[in-house]
């Protein structure tokens, strides 16, 4: 099953459904295992698992940090494959893969489909990958049936939002804010006016992220947004307070 | 040849090489810089007001010296030398920081952030904020912060914010990356200077129509002193822009051989080094912003780089520079630290210059060649920057004793200042 | 007015200032540097020589910059700065050190000797060695060298032999008095280039000559630029090279106010300064081969001086500047460390520009008399050379906590590396 | 009695006169009048005395010194006049004053001429007064009585020797190389041909100085100059080999 009806299926039970993120091999791959059976069990309805890459200059300190410590001890892509291989077996969650692109363009734009594919991947984020660089990627992953996230943002013109809206398949991930992953957002009338201006240029699911970090964030993207984007917050419990934490993290967030 | 004429390829590429690859929310930031550069490329007033900017403010146009001695010694060809090392703040990245300043004025932004790795950059940038009144905040490898403690004494004392950068290698790449984030929050109303003609189009263009100007002046300088255009042209090339500058007052003179010199740090198989084209090391990727050649593994992560002269230590090419390198029309070789350091002294001693240490990666690879020349030919170097402000690194490279009695004195008398 | 043309006075003599007092055994080389020296003098071609080689090696001439910030920020008259800041090696010493090297070479000598006590005219002339292959010793006070360590770092690396005085305060006075104590016995093949105009004649005349290019350059540029001439020019006075070399652009303009600024130190009557005619400390007095006011006591033995700016910090003053002070035709301010420590800030903030800490007492002064100037009124600053070279002093002027730090770490890495 | 005068009878008796020279107040005048006795009593002829001044740029390393630490240890040119005046009246050898042109120009010329006089001082030596800045201090000390010594060096042309000695008095200083006060002179037939040199212009005695420090030295000088200047070889002694040393060094100098 695609990602898109996936959503659907989901949504006809939940009115908002939760994506999380873990960083392939930080701190380890058996800790990520963990975390993302704590996420299972809490409900998660979609996992990206970031791929580290030397240069991640869109992420914020925290993960940036992370991909940093997971290149140190060794994480290779062909071990990310793998894990996620693994994971999308195991879990009922789906699973993206979430890195730069380089990553993609060492290894062959068709090479990475096919191996994303392989691995039970649903679809990829590739936040340093304009569209105007990935219609070959764009055409590939069709024929593979996997998706190709595109980002929308609050400084993107209603111009651009149509070309955007024309290409986007999946979901469309709308970033709240500008800025990295990792800080705290306001979220409230801004964030949701975005996400109506996304909706007038596309039909796939939206789901937001960039600072989301509790209940009452999901609650005022209910109704609104069909995806609550939970990234670096995840990963500071789980620095912070272990697995007992993140349990307690998921199951307020969800509640 | 005009490289920077898109019409028959895509805007922004050169070869393959090129591109924007930056997030989407700095889509429209990038293409207001664009539209902006564009326009200020097609007035002659900008232009105009760029180049009395440099002269009154920086000194340009710079001379060329005829090294006649060095020239004698080696028995080749006659070396000239472009003297861009004359520059206010020492180095050629004023050219650069000056146009972008006019630019940035033009988008009515009043905050620059630059990065820097020497600290060059940082130090001019600091020095055009200050100038144009901008706020500025100057992204460093903490490793460069400690290292290059003079240029951030200055940078701070012109009123920048000089912030450490944490992260990966403490490096100049990481500072890129520390000013990717800040930009992509801070985009309303700040510009971004970039340092050296790599990250997303239009930055190669734009530094290199900046630093044209040295070439500019080279070409007529050359014509006028030594009554011909030089038959080959040396420059160092870190991210490629003081040798962009250079080259490009002579792309159509196809007589003239280019020659870019990068930095060999500890030699070919070493894998310390920062040599992206001249050796075999380097291989294609996208990171930054940009598509070019990157020493880098095989999964696209980047690998440590390394050269005595931290100015070329960087993991990127221009992407023009990666398709002159395919094209031939740019010959690439590697000076290694021990070189750099020969040939310091040498030219310290015989013609009373002290070029930077990036800079003598170019006098390195002209210094082999002049005495294979013909005594009728001729060479031109660029010499970027001056080495003075660099004496913790050059003394360090030197390895003097004086030196470093003279600094355990400094710091037992601070020491004692403080009891 | 030709205050060079001694036809009514006696030779070498400014109203009662001036003169050769030197030992008998130098006559023979004093006449000799005279003779040549009305040679040069009296050659067009040696002065076309001289300025050639200045654009070429120097990057002559320096520009003028409109310093609007500031100008804004004082609200009154309209500042510019002339930019002897950027010549190679960073000040105004290298006119006179490039000149003195063409005329050594006519003196067909192989040597030259220098005294230093900032390190900039030795920096300078250790350059100028190099270019011209000239064997060179320079003398500096012992002090001196342990606080300039930059400097001497370089002149040795130019291949200069730099040997520190012990005698006296171990300062300027004392390696003046070293050169001339080595002059005596090596004058067959060794010329002085002494580094101001101060000394036996010819050195004031032929000093002040070569300097008048910044004068030269400044006064037409000021018409091209501004559009008219000055109502005043500052430039700071250490043994008044720089001063005389933009003063006398100006010196046949009535209307043009000529300002020197002096070492204040820490102020008047704290007899820790240099000021010899801005204060009332100085008297008339014969030593170091002339005659002019010094710091001394009632017997003649000269005081202790002190400037933050090493290069001011100098017990006599150009025998011209003494006579044109008794004639009011140029006036003496003196700037104390402290107001020079407030001006350098301000200066490097508002305009990106980091004078030397002697330059900087003429912007103190500048600073102080243009708010009380009309807005279409005009100063010219000179601006003789760069502080960056500086930073020790700057830093240890600014009392900066990081640098401190910074030195320590170093200190305690080098001592890591002897273990 | 009148310095040139003064030479005439001593060298009736003697085939070649030696002049001594002490730094006042260095290491103490108290020292100062132990060596001057010391010399006394060896028979040396005359004695500079030098009046110590802080810039003593025509002096070697030693003499640099000793006039260093006499003006740091106070020394006034009140006291050293007071010095000279002690001096000129106990002992049997000629006083001159040695010392820099700013001494004299800073108490102004007429008065330094009569402190010279009224010292007992028969003369003075000033080292960096060329002959051009002196006519009026000449002419002062003609009125006065005293001579003001004149040097004559190896750089001297033909024809300025001329010139200096059409206004030498009293005695010429030949130096006998080019240099400051302190290092070793071979004295060999270069010193002999520039005194003769010298004697073509002018029939004042001549006295030869400049690195005379042995018994050897003045062997050679005998027959041709009139009077051996020893100084730093003096002070040398004293510093290293005392009271006794200089006796011994004075006892085999005039031998
Ligand atoms: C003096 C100097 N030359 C050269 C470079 C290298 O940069 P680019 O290759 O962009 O000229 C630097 C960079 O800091 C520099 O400071
Ligand atoms: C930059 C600078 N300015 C001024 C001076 C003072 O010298 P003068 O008064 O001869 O110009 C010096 C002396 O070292 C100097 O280095």
């Amino acid at each position: 099953m695609g990602l898109q009806s996936f959503i659907a299926e989901r949504k006809q039970s939940k009115d908002i459904l939760v994506m999380a993120h873990v960083v392939c091999g930080y701190p380890s791959f058996e800790e990520n295992l963990q975390e993302l059976e704590i996420m299972a069990e809490a409900g998660v309805d979609l996992v990206e698992l970031q791929f580290p890459f030397s240069e991640p200059s869109a992420d914020g300190p925290l993960f940036v940090r992370a991909n940093e410590q997971s290149l140190k001890s060794g994480t290779t892509v062909d071990q990310c494959f793998e894990f996620m291989k693994l994971v999308s077996a195991r879990f009922p969650f789906k699973v993206l893969m979430m890195g730069y692109y380089n990553t993609a363009f060492k290894m062959g734009e068709a090479a990475f489909v096919k191996r994303v594919k392989d691995a039970g991947g649903v679809g990829y984020i590739l936040p340093d990958l304009p569209i105007e660089e990935s219609p070959e990627l764009h055409r590939l992953s069709e024929e593979a049936g996997i998706e190709p996230i595109i980002l929308m943002t609050p400084t993107t013109s209603d111009k651009r939002l149509a070309k955007l809206g024309a290409v986007s398949r999946g979901l469309v991930y709308v970033v709240a804010r500008k800025g990295v992953t990792g800080s705290k957002t306001k979220m409230g009338d801004d964030v949701l006016a975005l996400v109506e201006r996304c909706r007038q240029h596309t039909d796939v699911p939206m789901g937001v992220g960039f600072g989301i970090s509790s209940k009452a964030d999901i609650d005022v993207l209910r109704g609104h947004a069909d995806i609550a984007i939970v990234g670096t917050a995840a990963l500071k419990i789980w620095e912070e307070g272990g697995a007992s934490g993140l349990r307690n993290f998921f199951a307020e967030l969800m509640a | 040849m005009d490289i920077f004429d898109f019409s028959e390829g895509r805007e922004g590429y050169y070869g393959e090489y090129g591109g924007v690859f930056l997030p989407e929310i700095l889509h429209a930031t990038i293409e207001e810089l664009l539209e902006c550069f564009r326009e200020c490329k097609a007035d002659p007033k900008f232009w105009q007001e760029y180049v009395s900017l440099l002269q009154n403010y920086s000194g340009r146009p710079t001379p060329i010296t005829h090294l006649e001695n060095l020239s004698r010694k080696l028995g080749g060809a006659q070396i000239y030398v472009k003297r861009d090392d004359l520059n206010h703040t020492g180095s050629h990245k004023i050219n650069n920081v000056m146009g972008q300043g006019l630019l940035c004025q033009r988008l009515g932004k009043s905050k620059v952030i630059a990065e820097t790795g020497a600290g060059q950059h940082g130090f001019a940038t600091a020095t055009m904020a200050a100038k144009f009144g901008f706020e500025c905040k100057i992204y460093m490898g903490a490793v460069d912060v400690a290292r290059q403690r003079p240029n951030v004494f200055w940078m701070e004392n012109l009123g920048a914010e000089v912030i450490a950068v944490e992260d990966g290698q403490k490096t100049l790449k990481d500072a890129v990356n520390e000013c990717m984030r800040d930009w992509v929050t801070n985009m309303a109303d700040t510009h971004y200077i970039l340092g050296t003609a790599c990250g997303p189009h239009p930055f190669p263009e734009m530094v290199s129509w900046f630093q044209s100007i040295i070439g500019l002046e080279a070409r007529e300088q050359m014509l006028k002193q030594a009554g011909r255009l030089p038959d080959r042209v040396y420059a160092c090339v870190g991210g490629g822009s003081n040798a962009m500058g250079i080259f490009q007052g002579f792309m159509n003179d196809d007589n003239v051989e280019l020659i870019g010199s990068e930095g060999g740090g500890h030699g070919v198989g070493s894998y310390m080094h920062s040599s992206r084209l001249a050796y075999d090391d380097a291989s294609v990727g996208v990171a930054q912003g940009y598509k070019t050649y990157f020493l880098q593994n095989d999964e696209g992560n980047m690998n440590e780089t390394h050269s005595v002269a931290a100015g070329l230590d960087y993991i990127g090419v221009n992407p023009i520079f990666a398709h002159l390198h395919d094209q031939g029309k740019v010959r690439f070789e590697a000076a290694t630290d021990i070189e750099v350091k020969e040939a310091l002294k040498l030219t310290m001693r015989t013609e009373g210059l002290i070029p930077a240490l990036e800079s003598t990666h170019a006098f390195v690879t002209a210094i082999k060649e002049a005495p294979t020349m013909g005594k009728d030919q001729i060479i031109l170097i660029n010499q970027s920057g001056r080495g003075d402000k660099d004496i913790f690194t050059i003394a360090d490279a030197l390895d003097d004793a004086k030196w470093k009695s003279f600094i355990g004195g400094k710091a037992d008398q601070y020491r004692g200042e403080n009891n």
